[in-house]
C-alpha cells in the first residue's frame, strides 16, 4: 500500500478529482497548504510596501491506494493538474503499513477503498 | 425661487438619508462579496468602492446637470453643471423645505448604487481598468438620461405621468437589464460548477446594511419628514419581510428545506419591487407585493437562469431586473391617491391609464439600456478588453487585478 | 385626533430611531453568531433574520393592534388590526406630533428585536421550524399582551403608574425569563465543553450595532427630538460605558485579565439595564446603575449559571434577564421628575411607593412570563419537537437545517 | 440662557450625528484590525472599545469641562464638571437652537475617537493596561486643553480667529502627531517584515463605517439641520472621492495597479485632510484638496514612512497627521465666507492672514502634543512599562493580553 | 517508531482525544481537511442551485509514537471515533526513520514522547 | 529521499524559512496546525469558563529532499526555530518512495528539487 501524496494548483482541484473518479479513486482527503517552489508568485502590494508573497496557495490531496492502484493514481494525478507551467507540483509516494478502517475495524489493504 | 423656506426637520431627515442610501454601496459589496469565491472578494469591493468614488466625481461635475437640469430632450444639459445654482436655497420643483444641495447629494447616492448593482452580473471576471470606464460611461450615458426622463424637469416620462417613487424604472430597470446583458456578452465563467458563497455571514451583513439603508432610499424619497415618508417606511419594511417569507417558503417546497441565502435574497428582491410602488401604495399592497417579488425572482432565479444559461453570477437581473420591472407594474396596480395625492390611482382603484403608462415607461427603458449597455460594453472591449484572462480569472481577481489578497491563511 | 399637527423635527428622529432599532436585530445576529461554533453561525443568522420578517407582518396584521389598541383587559384587541385608522394623523395618547403609523413602526422593531433575544438560550440546538413557530406565538401570547399591560392605552400596569421608558419589562425582562424556561427545557448541548467563540470580532461588529442602535431605543421613545430623548442618550451612552468598564474590572479581578468578551457583555448588560430607567435618571445615575448592570451581570454569568447547571447558551437570561429586572427596581430607585416630569420619582427622591410598584409589574411578568413561554415550548414539541436530533446538533445547524455552511474551506 | 428655543429638526440631527460618530471608533476599530496580524485582531478591538468606555465617562465627569467651560487659560476649569449646568436649555455660546446637553455628547464622540486614531501607531505591541491610563492621561492633559483652546469660550486660538470645522486640529493633527512620538519611541515591531493584512475585507467595512459616521462628524459640526451642514456634507463626500481615486492612480502610478487598501486609504486621508475645511469651502475646492490629500498622504506613506524608518504601524500618522496638518493650511487658502459667513476668507479670496493663523495654531498644536504625549508616555513607561515583552508580541496581543484568540481554527 | 495518521469526524475529536489521554499518548497534531469518501454528505443549495457538496469536513490528527505504544493508539482512536456509521474514518500507519525534537536535539524514539 | 516534516511555532517561521534558503532548500509546502505537547498554553477565558486550550497553533512544514540534504535541511530547520523553550517542536523524517514532478513527469530524485 502507498500514502500518494500531491500538492497542485487550487484551481486544478476540480480537474484532478474528475481524472482521479474516473479511475474508480473516489477517497481522497484534501488540505490547503502553502507552497514555495520555483514558481514565482504575484508581488502583492500594501501601502507601497512589496510583499513577495513567496507562499503560494496550493492544495495538498492525500490518497491512500493498493499497490496496483499506484501508477493509475499518479497518471490521473497528472492528467488533472498539468498545465506546463511551473507552480503545477509534485506528487509524493510514501510506503504505507497499514490502514485500518474505523468503521469495521478492518486492516490492511482491504479497508484502503 | 420664491417664499420657500428650509425646515430642518425634513432636512435632517434627508441628509440622513442621504447617509444611509451611501452605505448601501459598501452593504451591496458584502452582500455580493460574500457570495463570491474567496479570491475575488476584493475584486468586488473595489469595483464597489469604486463606483462610489467615481460617480460621486462625475455626478457634482456633470451628472447631477445631466439628470436634473431642466430639459434638452434627450438629458438636462449642463445648465447645473459644477453644481452653478445648486445651493442653500430650495428648488421647489424637486424639494421645497430642503436646500437644493440637499436634493443632488441624496440624488448623488442612487446614481453612485446603480451601476455597483451591474456588479453581480460579472462578478469574477472582469477588468478593473474597464470597469472603471463602464462605470463612468454607463452613469453618463444610460442613468443620467433616464433618471431625467423619469424624475427630471421637463422629462418626457415624468411629464406623461409615470410613477416611479424611489427608482424602480432609474435604478433597478436599468441595472438589472444591464446586467443581463453584460451576463450575456462577457459569457460564463470559467468553473461552472456553483460554487459555495465563501463567507456567507458576509452576506448576510449587507443584506442587512442594504435593508437599513433601504429606510433612507425609499421614505428619503419622500423628501420630507412627513407622514408620506412614515408610510413609505413602513411599506419598504413590510415588502421586505413578506419577500423575504415568501422565499423562505419557495425554497422550502422547491429545495426541501429553508435557506439564509434564499431568506436574505428574497428581503432584497422585495426591497427593490417596492421601491417604485412605495410612494404610493398601503401596508396591505405591500404584502401583495412582496409576495409577489418572493415567487417571481425566486423563479427567476432557480429556473429563468439555469433554463437560458446565461451567468448572471449573483443574479443581478433576477432579483434587481425582474424585481424592478416587477415593481413597476405593481405600481400601476396598487397605487392610491389616499396614500399619495401627488400620484394617482392603479388598476385596483379603476385607473386603467396608469399601467399602459407603467408599461411604456418600463418597456422603452429595456430597450434603451440594452442598446446602450451593448455599445457601452462593446467599445470598452475594443478600446481595454472587458474580460481578464484566463489565467487571471483562474487566479481570482484579488491577486490579478489587485496584487492582494482578501485573507492570510497564517498568522 | 384634535389639535395636534406633526412635527417635522420629531419625525425625522423617530424615523431614524426606527432604523436604528431595525438594525440592532442583525446586530445581535453578530454579536450571537460570533459567539457559536462555525458550524451553527447560519442557524443564529437565519433565526434573527426569521424574527425580523415573522414579527414585521404579525405587527401590521394584528400584533400592532393586540399591543396598543385601548384595553380589553388582557390585551388590546383588534380595533387597529390591519393598521386600521393608524394612518399619518398623530395618536397623541401615544406620541402627539408624529404621525401614529410612526409610533407603530418604531414599535414594531422592538417586537421584533425581543423574540430574537431569546435565541441565545437555545442556541445551536433549536429546530428552525420550530423556532417559526415558538416566534410568532410568543410574540402573539406573551410580547403583545405584556407591551399592552405597560404601554397600552388602558394597560393595568401602566394604569398603575409603572415607569419602564424603553423596555425594561416588556422587552428584557421577557426575554431573558422566557430564555431561563426554554434554557431549562432543552436541556444542554451535547458537547458540554465550553467552546471558544469561532469569530470574536462579528460579536464586536454586533456589539458596536447594538449600541448604536441602542441610541434609537432609548433616545427615540422619547418620541421626539426634544431635551427629554437627548437626555435618554446620554444616559444611554453612560450606563454602556459604565458597565463595559466594570465588566473589565470584574473580568480582571476575577479571572486575572481583561478580555473582549467581557467588555462588550457588559456594555450590552449596560444597554440592557438602563433600557427602563434611561428617561427619568441623571447621568451620575447612569453610571451607578451600569457599575451594577456589570457586577450583577457578571456574577449571574459567572456563578449562577455554573451554579444551577442551566446551559443558556449565550447568556441571554443572564445579560438580559438579571439586566432587565434590575433596570426596572433601579427606576423606581434612581428616577426623578426633575429629569422627567411625566415620570415619577424613585426611592432616592423620596418617593418609596414607585418602587412598589416596579417590583410588582415585574413579578407579574417574571411569573406570566415564566408559565406563557412553558406552555407555547410544549405544546410546540408536541406538534414538532423543539430539539433537533443529535446527529443533527453534531452536524452543525446550517448544515442539518439550512443545507448550507457559513465559509468555505478552500477557494 | 436667554431667549434661545429648541429647534426639533436641528437636535434630531445632532443626536443622529452623534449615534454617526460614535460609530466610527468601531468602525476604527474594524479599520485598523483588519490590517493587523490575525493574532492580534482583538488588541485592536479592545483597545477602541476601551478607548469608548473610558473617554465616555471621563468626559461626563470633567472632561467635557476642561474643554468648553469658560476659559481659565490653560484649559475651561471645572465648572461645567460632573455636568453641572449642562442640561436642556441650548448654549448660545456653543449652539442656540440645541439643548446643551446634545452639543456636550457630540463632542463627546470627538473626543473617544481621538485616541482611538493613536492606536495605529502602537498597533500589536503595547501592554493593554498602560493603553488605558495612556488613554486617560492623553485625553485629559492634551485633548481637553487643545479642544479648549480652539473651540472652548475663551479659548486663545479660537479668540485669535482660526478656523477648525470639525477637528483637523483638534482630532486628527493631535492624534497623528500623538502617533508620530509613539511609533518613534516605542521602537519597531520584532517581525519586521511587512505582513499583509490579515482581512482585507475588515478593513473595508471599517473604512465604510468611518465614511458613513464621518458624515455625521463633518456635517454635524453645522449643530444644525441647515444649509451649511448640507454643504458640508457635500464637500465631505467629495474630498474623500477626490483622495480614494487619486490614491487609486498614485498606486497605478507607482506600483503598477490599483488596490483595494490604497482606495480606502486614500478615502480616508480625504475624509481626514478636509475634516477642518468642511464648513467653509466649496465642492471644487473639495476636489483639489482631496487630491492634495491623496498625493501628500501617499507619499508619506510610501516614502517618508520608509526613509525614517519609523514603525507607524497603520499609519496613523501618515495619514491623520499628514492630512490634518494639510487640511488645516488648506483651510487657509480656501475658506470663502460665500461658504460660511461666519468663517473667514483664505489665500485664494485675498484673505493673507488666515492661513499666518492656521499656520500658528497647527504649528503650536504639534509643539505641544510632541512634547505632552512625550512626557505621558514615558511617565506610563516607568510606572507600568509600555511595551509588551517579546515573548507576548510573538504570541499576539489577543492571548497575551486578554487570553483570548479571534478566530477558531476547527469547527 | 511509527507516524500513524487518522482521518476522523470532526465531532469525535473531543472522544478520541480523551481515549488517547486514558492510554498515555498525549502528544499529537491537529488540522482541519476535506474528506471524500464513501460517506454520502448534505446537499448543499444555494439559490436552487445543488452543491452535492461531495467534500466534507473531517479531522486529521497525526501522531508518531514508538513501536510498543502503535496498537494501543490505534485501539484509542477507533474507540473513540467509532460511531458505526460510513465516515468513521481511516487510520494510517506509516514508517518513521527519525525524529527530532527541536528543543533538545534529542533525536529518535527518546524524542518522540 | 526523505519526507521530512517539522512542526514549529508559527512565529519561527520566517527564521526556519531563511536558514533554509541559506542552505539552498528552497521548495517546500507549508500548513497551519494544532498541537497538542509538553508546553502550557494561555488557558483562555470567555465570559469566566476556563477553556485550557491544549490545542496550540503551530506550523508544519514539508520538505522532499534527497538523501544528501536531509542532515542539511534537519541542522536548518533546528536552527530556524530553537528557542530553548518547550514547544519548539518535533521533526519527523519519512522515507520517500517515489516524487514526480508534474510539470515534466520527471520522477525520483530529479523531481525534488
Ligand atoms: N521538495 C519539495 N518539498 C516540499 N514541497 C515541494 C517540493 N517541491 C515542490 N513542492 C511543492 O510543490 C509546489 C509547486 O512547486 P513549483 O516548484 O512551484 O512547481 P513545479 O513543480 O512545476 O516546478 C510548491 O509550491 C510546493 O508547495
Ligand atoms: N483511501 C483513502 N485515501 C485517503 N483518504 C481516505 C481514504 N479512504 C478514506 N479516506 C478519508 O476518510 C474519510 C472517511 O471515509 P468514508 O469512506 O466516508 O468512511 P468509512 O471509512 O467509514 O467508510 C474520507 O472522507 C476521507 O477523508
Ligand atoms: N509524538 C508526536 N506526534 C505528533 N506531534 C507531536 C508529537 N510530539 C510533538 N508533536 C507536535 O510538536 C509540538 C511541540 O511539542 P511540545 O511537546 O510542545 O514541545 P517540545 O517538543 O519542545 O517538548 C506539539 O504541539 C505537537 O504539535
Amino acid at each position: 500500500m502507498k500514502l500518494i501524496v500531491a500538492i497542485i494548483q487550487p484551481y486544478r482541484l476540480e480537474h484532478v478529482k474528475e481524472e482521479l473518479y474516473k479511475m474508480n479513486v473516489n477517497l481522497l482527503t484534501v488540505s490547503e497548504v502553502l507552497g514555495h517552489g520555483r514558481q514565482k508568485g504575484i508581488t502583492e502590494i500594501y501601502r507601497g510596501i512589496k510583499e513577495s508573497g513567496n507562499l503560494l496557495r496550493k492544495i495538498r490531496i492525500d490518497i491512500a491506494v493498493n499497490e496496483e492502484f499506484v501508477e493509475t493514481t499518479i497518471k490521473a494525478i497528472i492528467k488533472g493538474a498539468k498545465t506546463g507551467e511551473t507552480g503545477d507540483g509534485k506528487i509524493f509516494v510514501l510506503d504505507l503499513k497499514d490502514c485500518i478502517r474505523i468503521r469495521t475495524e478492518e486492516r490492511g489493504p482491504v479497508a484502503i477503498g | 425661487m420664491g417664499n420657500t423656506i428650509i425646515n430642518a426637520g425634513d432636512t435632517a431627515w434627508v441628509l440622513m438619508a442621504t447617509a444611509l442610501v451611501m452605505l448601501m454601496t459598501p452593504g451591496l459589496a458584502f452582500f455580493y462579496g460574500g457570495l463570491v469565491r474567496r479570491k475575488n472578494i476584493l475584486g468586488v469591493l473595489m469595483q464597489c468602492f469604486a463606483a462610489l468614488c467615481v460617480v460621486s466625481i462625475q455626478w457634482v461635475l456633470f451628472g447631477f446637470s445631466l439628470a436634473f437640469a431642466p430639459s434638452h430632450g434627450f438629458w438636462g444639459g449642463f445648465a447645473f453643471a459644477g453644481l452653478k445654482g445648486v445651493g442653500f436655497a430650495p428648488n421647489p420643483a424637486y424639494a421645497p423645505t430642503i436646500p437644493f444641495e440637499a436634493f443632488m447629494v441624496f440624488q448623488m447616492m442612487f446614481a453612485v448604487i446603480t451601476p455597483a448593482l451591474i456588479i453581480g452580473a460579472f462578478a469574477e471576471r472582469m477588468k478593473f481598468s474597464s470597469f472603471l470606464l463602464f462605470t463612468l460611461l454607463w452613469t453618463t450615458f444610460v442613468y443620467d438620461p433616464i433618471a431625467h426622463w423619469v424624475w427630471g424637469m421637463g422629462g418626457w416620462l415624468r411629464t406623461l405621468g409615470v410613477l416611479d417613487f424611489a427608482g424602480g424604472i432609474v435604478v433597478h430597470t436599468t441595472a438589472g437589464i444591464a446586467a443581463l446583458v453584460t451576463a450575456l456578452i462577457i459569457g460564463k465563467r470559467k468553473i461552472d460548477r456553483a460554487s459555495p458563497p465563501h463567507n456567507l455571514p458576509f452576506a448576510a451583513l449587507g443584506a442587512a446594511l442594504l435593508w437599513f439603508g433601504w429606510f433612507g432610499f425609499n421614505a428619503g424619497s419622500a423628501l420630507a419628514a412627513n407622514g408620506l415618508a412614515v408610510s413609505t417606511f413602513v411599506v419598504t419594511n413590510t415588502a421586505a419581510s413578506s419577500a423575504g417569507l415568501t422565499w423562505m417558503f419557495m425554497d422550502w417546497i422547491f429545495n426541501g428545506q429553508t435557506t439564509v441565502l434564499g431568506t436574505i435574497t428574497g428581503a432584497v428582491a422585495g426591497l427593490a419591487t417596492i421601491t417604485p410602488a412605495s410612494g404610493f401604495v398601503s401596508p396591505a399592497s405591500a404584502i401583495i407585493i412582496g409576495f409577489f417579488a418572493g415567487v417571481f425572482c425566486f423563479l427567476a432565479v432557480s429556473f429563468l437562469k439555469p433554463r437560458f444559461a446565461y451567468d448572471d453570477s449573483l443574479d443581478a437581473f433576477g432579483v434587481h431586473g425582474i424585481g424592478g420591472i416587477l415593481g413597476v407594474i405593481a405600481t400601476g396596480i396598487f397605487a392610491s391617491t389616499l396614500i399619495n395625492p401627488h400620484g394617482a390611482n392603479g388598476l385596483l382603484y379603476g385607473n386603467t391609464k396608469q399601467i399602459l403608462i407603467q408599461l411604456l415607461a418600463v418597456g422603452v427603458t429595456i430597450v434603451y439600456t440594452f442598446m446602450a449597455t451593448f455599445i457601452i460594453y462593446k467599445l470598452i472591449d475594443v478600446i481595454l478588453g472587458v474580460r481578464v484572462g484566463e489565467k487571471e480569472e483562474f487566479m481570482g481577481l484579488d491577486l490579478s487585478q489587485h496584487h492582494e489578497t482578501g485573507y492570510t491563511l497564517m498568522e
